[in-house]
């Protein structure tokens, strides 16, 4: 089949590194992709035509290709030109207006970020990989506009105490977030609302911060679920003690579909240190601090908001890499008995497949 | 009591050696590991074999025409020696593993 | 040849030397052969010292022999690795049906001038290894499993009747030393009958224990058989065996967690199976020391840590056992799963954190290509990441996910805690596979344990 | 004695904090500072104040203090408002003009980065506890800059290799660097012309990349000599081939009073791959790269290059707490015996103070 | 009372058991107890039990028991600790002299129906405890520094002639056994040369193995002197001393890296001195053993990292050894000084590796508040940051630097590789302080062998 | 040599004592660790006063008014005793610090 690769202008990744690219050209697929695909993420076309692709105008891509794989980039006038046949890969879900147009379309498009949290989904889960880039870079980020050592350091000039690393929501990005802090020697705590999270923080020498009464869905499916206002209130007096006490906050607490839960208060951040930092990978969803603003670093009397969830953007090329890896278990998973039988039924499709009904996307 | 007493006293050398081996077979194995609990029990078997030297002597003993202590020592010799060739055999093939690679 | 018995003293040196190096890994083989050349010198200076009333006999001594080391030989080779303590077991019965064949004709020999202490040596001679006798052919019988555990509501009741009445038949023959035909035969009878009554109702698990209890009746057995004959080799050598054999029960009952008198009295040990029924299979528990026996002696072995390893915080100690393997020759590597942990690259912060060097991370698709030469996999606290489900059973929900192909390795153990399941929530039959052992327990204490272990082995 | 504290604007350090404040207070002295003294460093105003300081204007200042401290920052209409007996107390060295204004106008400056590397002189060097900052924070801002991770990562996206990291110049910077580059689990090398070094290199855990024919002196007094043109030669090679292997790169060679030894060549910055980082910590004396430019973040064929001679200067809340440390323990050797018995033949005085002769200071 | 020596069975037992007691630091008190119970046993039975020709004495023989209590209750209640070794030699001659005592009696007392056995034996048990006595008399003058090293260039063919001609006397004696008045106290002269003669060349660092090595004399004496009186409980006690105390001295050479051959033939172990002298003074090595024990029964252990711990990568290993210090109830922290190691914070980057809570890492003044409540300092590879000069030495180009102020601990032992200087290059009169003991070696390795020894005390 | 043989062969149980005995007494100590050597030494000196036994008995021989013997036997019970009762005063007082904290 064809696979088509379109330039994503929105984030800096490709759906495709030419890596990848050669081992779909060694599976038997046809490769074509769209001129400065990869140049946002430091893949030269060179290396595209290398490794056995061919360049085409994005046009004729969405008219030839049998799957077209993007990452959010998807534009209003792409839809029409689509075929019907053709399937699109990409990750759309938080761009709720494209999501509806793709509908409205009937384009048979997978976004990636609605898998399921399954052990057998894992190497197609995008979310999981970009996040674990958020949750690094999101501790490199705050450690370089930190303005302290992050180890402790007994000098000549003083001894340095360890930073103390709060660390909210320890998903794939918090957890991550915290083995970078820890490596870098910093004290950690971290907070999450499922108590199962618990193990998991202390398995990477972090202290966690509880709260009881906690409200779980194990229906959920791994995801957090809404709060009852006890435990909010309870929760909130708890965060405020320790960020009031850290250096660095990264906040990446999300509920699927919902606003991010507000978990920083404007009196918390100006209680904290002058010189602290706070990363709020949960910016795109109204941010867990009250005081972010998405994607940019704002100052709040000498505490660094940074509002990106996107970090991951700030490693493209890297980014690419787990994308396009993700992208290539995914083709395979899904077109392994080619473009026609396609597993319907497996909840791998079934939930990442955007169309309007169910029984539309089986007719179809 | 005082027979007793006697018949010790008579055997002091026997019984200050008897009393010392039992030690050191205690000794001996105290501080074994576990791993070779099971070797260890057969070499042991093994040596516990040497009741053949009885069976042996009990055959030497024996008139030629006693069948009957002659049938039994003989018995005797082929069950002690079974024991004692065996038993070492069977513990060396265990020990084949920790040959020095 | 007049002094030649001197060399008993040779001969007992090198048992007790051969006993003393049989209790250390390094030297056990040396131990076990120095032994062999102490009994081969006993039995030389058996045959060729003077004795009182000696009539030769030597023809048919050397046959039974001869054919006593053949029949020892061929049991020996022929047996299978796991059959071994069934061996052991039958020919520690042997041993006894020895003494009891000596003691027997010994019995018959009595006249007036024989001493109270021979009369009651021989005796107990003969009581002990008549008991050494049947109770050790009964646990070959356990150990093979034809022989099924049997408790009789009044077992130990049993055994204490016997053991009166013997005794006191044999208080009774030594006070009235008049020659009685029927006697010894009661009393070996008696014997025989108590060894039957006295392992019949041991659970088969305990039957080790039983064994080495039975080699050092075998031994006590010798001894006495020595002091009727005042034969120095045979005393010593029993007594050795008596008291090391009874050291090593001990030693091998606080192995098992078990107490000799709760394997003896009680009788019902059984409790302590080591096999966990399911529905899909029978579980094997791993013992410690076979573990580290299997890892020590290894060539190759693969650690797979999972997200078991991070709950424990075995990373530290899980460096300290492949440092030890290390330093004794093993090469060991670490098999890391892409999904192996509850982020992307647990184990790798774990590992690092202990610093095992990169260049022993291999990853799944070398790791899968690796196992065929590993002689153990030593699964810490992992689950799904080696669920062989994956592979080969199409209903699963993780049909097709690549995973550590960790059956094609020699061995399989699993350090976990329980049969509890991973993260997906699915069954995983690796557990239940013949090739795998499960060593249950928070993984740091038993790698801990492991280590200490293998550390202890030279 | 008066203690004048000026607010330094060439770079974002203070040379008094105002814990440091109270620490001199307490000894009994007073202490004067220009308002907004602190404010590039995140310490405000009424911090000094209640620390016990007097708020001046920089003129009176001054004419008023004995003692004046800043970082670098002395203008030239300063130097004449000067009094003759008042000592300066800076890091001035870099500033060839300044120095030289200074020495005309016989003023009495001491400048701290001349301090000898003696053991005895640590507590005021303010040279290390500054490179220490720059070291750690070249790594932090190298892996910000990063397009990768850098510990090696297992994941069902692919198997990330951990990044390499190659330190040119292992003196304080550079072991800070290293131990920083570690701790984030990268494969580090290293390389310094001083073979005294190797050990220390080594001790951190990374390779040492060894040149053999290197030249030293010990009369240099731990700093590093001019090398042999074969021996530059051999070094060149053998960077360039570990460099063209490198993700990241932290260059700190100096040699004291001399341009930066060049180590980068232009064809290994084109050889390295796209995403890679250099920082150039000795930016400031021509760099070790050759396509350095001081001061700015450059890329080139897709390299970064970060030219930044004063890193620590993005961790002002930190560096100016060790520099104030520094300046204390100097303040405690040099004046303990009051203004007036200064102990002019030890040599962290007669290094340290800039006057045109030495027979000059001991006079005055 | 006819049959009370039976008792001397408890007696040798609880010798037995004893030494073995006294062989495992958990248990050696107890041992040492039981041991002297067998001892009072034994000389209770003796006085009890019935003999030939028994005279009584009683007063006499009770009167010198008490005296002799009296006397080495005092001696040993007053020793300084480290003045024990020599009064165990001391005490070691006086056992020899005992057996000297009774042999050269005995030997008078013989007569033509004496056996040859016998009159060998007691004659070897003269030459035997003749040696021990005055050679034990020897130790004891070297190590409270009475005597000093005589190196006479033939020392080793003197002893070898003693030694024939003592050999040619007795066998003379032997085969010619006429009544020989002199022949006695020739032999006896002989030994005691022969004992000075044996023990003089012998280095003062050495003596500790050759102490060992007279008590196994005495031990060897005292049985020959058992077979002589036909005594069991002499006989094996005499025997079990003779031949552990051999094992002993082989294991103290070891322990020291030489080998017995090399202390007693080559006579001259003084090589193997323990002082460096120093124009500074005297450097004192520690011993590893005594290190260990000191560290082990600390209640407060300040470790000093400095480069050489950076150097020989031994954080991992330093903190094993506060693992297992802790485990025992010893409270360990670091002391960490500013400027320790070649970069501003070095030693947290190698404390961090290896996993030391931040808690435990003291800073510059609270160590030097802390110092004077910790038992042990131990410096691993730190030189500069504990040089005293900064404190008291206004020449020292370091004067007025703030260090850790270490000698207001108890104990102060540096592990480094050589007196070499650190970064400063400037000496360092810590090294040479009455508290400070030096460990010389890599500090990795150092500190591996004092982790093992400290886990192997319990 | 005949002769040696047939002594040693009359005294068989005393030449196996006197060897098992030996044994027992390397096997004991074979394990020490090296914190225990001067203690074990000063120990296993102590036991050596074992000699005393003899002194006591050559007392109880000694006529009442042989001098010499009853002079030399009464030093030599001194000397042992100081030996004995000197050396587990002072092992013990070495072993103190092994004492429970
Ligand atoms: N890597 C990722 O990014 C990521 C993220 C989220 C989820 N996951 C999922 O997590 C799973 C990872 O697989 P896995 O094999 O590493 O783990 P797993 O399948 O979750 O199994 C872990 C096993 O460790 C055992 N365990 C827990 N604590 C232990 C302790 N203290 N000592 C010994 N054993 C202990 C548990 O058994 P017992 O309770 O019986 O001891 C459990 O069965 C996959 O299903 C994966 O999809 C991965
Ligand atoms: N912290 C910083 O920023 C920095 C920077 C540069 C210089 N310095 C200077 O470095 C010094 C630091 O003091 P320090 O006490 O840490 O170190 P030091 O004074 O340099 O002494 C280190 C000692 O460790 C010993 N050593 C080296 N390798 C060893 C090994 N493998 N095993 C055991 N011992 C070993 C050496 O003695 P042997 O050779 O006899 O074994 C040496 O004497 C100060 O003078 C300081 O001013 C510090
Ligand atoms: N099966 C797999 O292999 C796999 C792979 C990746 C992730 N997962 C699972 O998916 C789940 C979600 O991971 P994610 O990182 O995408 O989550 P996410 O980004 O949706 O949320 C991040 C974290 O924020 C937490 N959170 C939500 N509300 C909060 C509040 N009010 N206060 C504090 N914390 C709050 C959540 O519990 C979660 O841990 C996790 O359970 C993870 O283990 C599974
Ligand atoms: N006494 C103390 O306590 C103390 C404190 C701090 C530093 N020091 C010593 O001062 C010295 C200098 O430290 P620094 O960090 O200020 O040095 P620096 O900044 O002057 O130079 C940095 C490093 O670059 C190296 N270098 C120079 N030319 C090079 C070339 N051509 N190629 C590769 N490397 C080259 C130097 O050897 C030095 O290690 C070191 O020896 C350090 O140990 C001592």
């Amino acid at each position: 089949m064809i696979i088509g690769l379109l330039k994503c202008t929105e984030e800096s990744l490709v759906g495709l590194i030419p890596n990848v690219v050669s081992k779909l050209k060694k599976e038997g697929h046809d490769i074509v992709f769209e001129p400065g695909a990869g140049s946002s993420s430091d893949y030269t076309d060179q290396e595209y035509l290398s490794a056995g692709a061919t360049s085409l105008e994005r046009r004729e891509i969405l008219i030839k290709a049998d799957v077209l794989i993007t990452v959010s980039g998807l534009k209003a006038d792409d839809l029409s030109v689509i075929n019907d046949t053709s399937y699109v890969i990409g990750k759309f879900n938080s761009n709720v207006e494209l999501v509806e147009k793709i509908k409205s379309n009937g384009i048979k498009a997978f976004s990636l970020d609605l898998l399921p949290r399954s052990t057998i989904a894992q190497s197609m889960d995008v979310l999981s990989s970009l996040a674990s880039l958020s949750g690094y870079k999101s501790i490199i980020t705050a450690a370089d506009n930190f303005s302290g050592y992050f180890p402790m350091m007994t000098t000549s000039a003083g001894t340095i105490p360890p930073a103390k690393v709060l660390v909210l929501g320890a998903g794939v990005a918090g957890l991550q977030a915290i083995a970078t802090a820890r490596r870098l020697g910093a004290v950690v705590e971290a907070f999450d609302v499922r108590s199962s999270v618990k193990e998991e923080v202390q398995s990477l020498g972090a202290k966690f911060i509880e709260v009881e009464g906690s409200q779980e869905d194990v229906s959920a499916g791994g995801y957090a679920v809404k709060q009852s206002e006890e435990y909010i209130q309870k929760q909130k007096e708890l965060i405020h003690v320790s960020a009031a006490k850290a250096d660095v906050i990264v906040t990446t607490a999300a509920i699927p579909g919902r606003k991010a839960p507000l978990l920083i208060e404007d009196r918390t951040v100006t209680s904290m240190k002058k010189g602290s930092v706070i990363v709020d990978l949960a910016a795109a969803t109204g941010g867990n601090c009250a005081l972010t603003q998405n994607d940019k670093i704002v100052e709040v009397e000498g505490v660094t908001i940074i509002g990106d969830s996107r970090l991951y953007n700030k490693m493209g090329k890297q980014a690419s890499l787990v994308y396009s890896n993700n992208v290539f278990s995914f083709l395979k998973f899904v077109f392994k008995e080619g473009l026609e039988n396609i597993p319907y039924g497996h909840e791998i499709v079934s939930k990442t497949l955007l169309t309007t009904t169910k029984t539309e996307a089986v007719s179809a | 009591m005082l027979e007793i007493l006697a018949y010790l006293k008579a055997n002091v050398l026997a019984i200050n050696l008897i009393v010392i081996t039992i030690y050191l077979g205690f000794e001996i194995i105290s501080k074994v590991p576990a791993v070779l609990h099971t070797p260890l029990m057969s070499g042991s078997n093994a040596i516990s074999g040497i009741v053949i030297i009885g069976a042996i002597i009990l055959m030497r003993q024996s008139e030629s025409n006693d069948y009957l202590s002659l049938t039994v020592g003989f018995v005797g010799i082929v069950l002690g020696t079974i024991n004692v060739v065996g038993g070492h055999a069977v513990t060396n093939r265990m020990l084949e593993m920790f040959r020095k690679k | 040849m007049e002094n030649i018995d001197l060399l008993y003293i040779v001969s007992t040196v090198l048992l007790i030397i051969g006993l003393r190096k049989l209790s250390s890994p390094a030297t056990a083989r040396k131990g076990n052969i120095l032994a062999a050349y102490g009994m081969a010198l006993a039995i030389v200076v058996t045959i060729l010292s003077p004795i009182e009333g000696d009539h030769g006999n030597y023809l048919l001594i050397i046959a039974a022999i001869v054919l006593g080391s053949v029949i020892g030989l061929i049991f020996s080779k022929k047996v299978e690795m796991t059959a071994m303590p069934e061996l052991v077991s039958l020919f520690n019965g042997f041993g006894g049906a020895c003494a009891v064949c000596i003691s027997i004709i010994e019995v018959y020999k009595f006249n007036a001038s024989t001493s109270i202490g021979i009369a009651a040596t021989t005796y107990l001679a003969l009581f002990v290894g008549g008991i050494a006798f049947t109770g050790s052919l009964v646990a070959y019988g356990k150990l093979t499993g034809k022989v099924k555990d049997w408790r009789g509501a009044f077992a130990s009741y049993f055994n204490l009747i016997w053991l009166i009445v013997c005794v006191g038949l044999i208080v009774y023959q030594i006070i009235f030393p008049a020659q009685n035909e029927w006697l010894p035969l009661v009393v070996l009878a008696i014997s025989l009958v108590y060894g039957l009554t006295f392992v019949l109702p041991i659970g088969g698990a305990d039957m080790p224990v039983v064994i080495s209890l039975l080699n050092a009746f075998t031994g006590i057995a010798a001894a006495l058989a020595g002091m009727v004959y005042d034969n120095m080799v045979m005393l010593l050598g029993g007594i050795l065996v008596g008291s090391s054999g009874t050291i090593l029960t001990v030693l091998m009952c606080e192995a098992m967690n078990r107490s000799l008198f709760s394997v003896i009295i009680g009788g019902f040990g059984s409790t302590a199976t080591s096999a966990v029924a399911d529905e899909e299979g029978v579980v094997k528990e791993a013992s410690l020391v076979d573990t580290a026996i299997m890892m020590r002696y290894a060539q190759n072995v693969m650690v797979i840590p999972g997200y078991g390893m991070a709950v424990a915080q075995a990373q530290k100690i899980c460096k300290d056992l492949d440092k030890s393997l290390s330093e004794r020759g093993v090469n060991v590597h670490y098999a890391i799963h892409p999904v192996a942990g509850r982020m992307p690259g647990h184990m790798n912060v774990l590992l690092a954190e202990a610093d095992v060097p990169y260049n022993k991370l291999i990853d799944l698709d070398d790791a899968n290509e690796m196992f065929k030469d590993s002689d153990v996999s030593l699964v810490v606290g992992a689950n799904d990441v080696v669920n062989p489900a994956a592979m080969d059973d199409p209903s699963s929900p993780i049909y097709g996910m690549p995973v550590l192909e960790i059956l094609h390795s020699k061995n399989v153990i699993v350090l976990k805690r329980s049969m509890n399941k991973g993260y997906s929530g699915i069954e995983n039959p690796l557990f239940f596979h013949d090739k795998t052992k499960m060593l249950f327990g928070d993984a740091k204490s038993s790698l801990e344990l492991l280590n200490t272990e293998i550390k202890g082995m030279d």
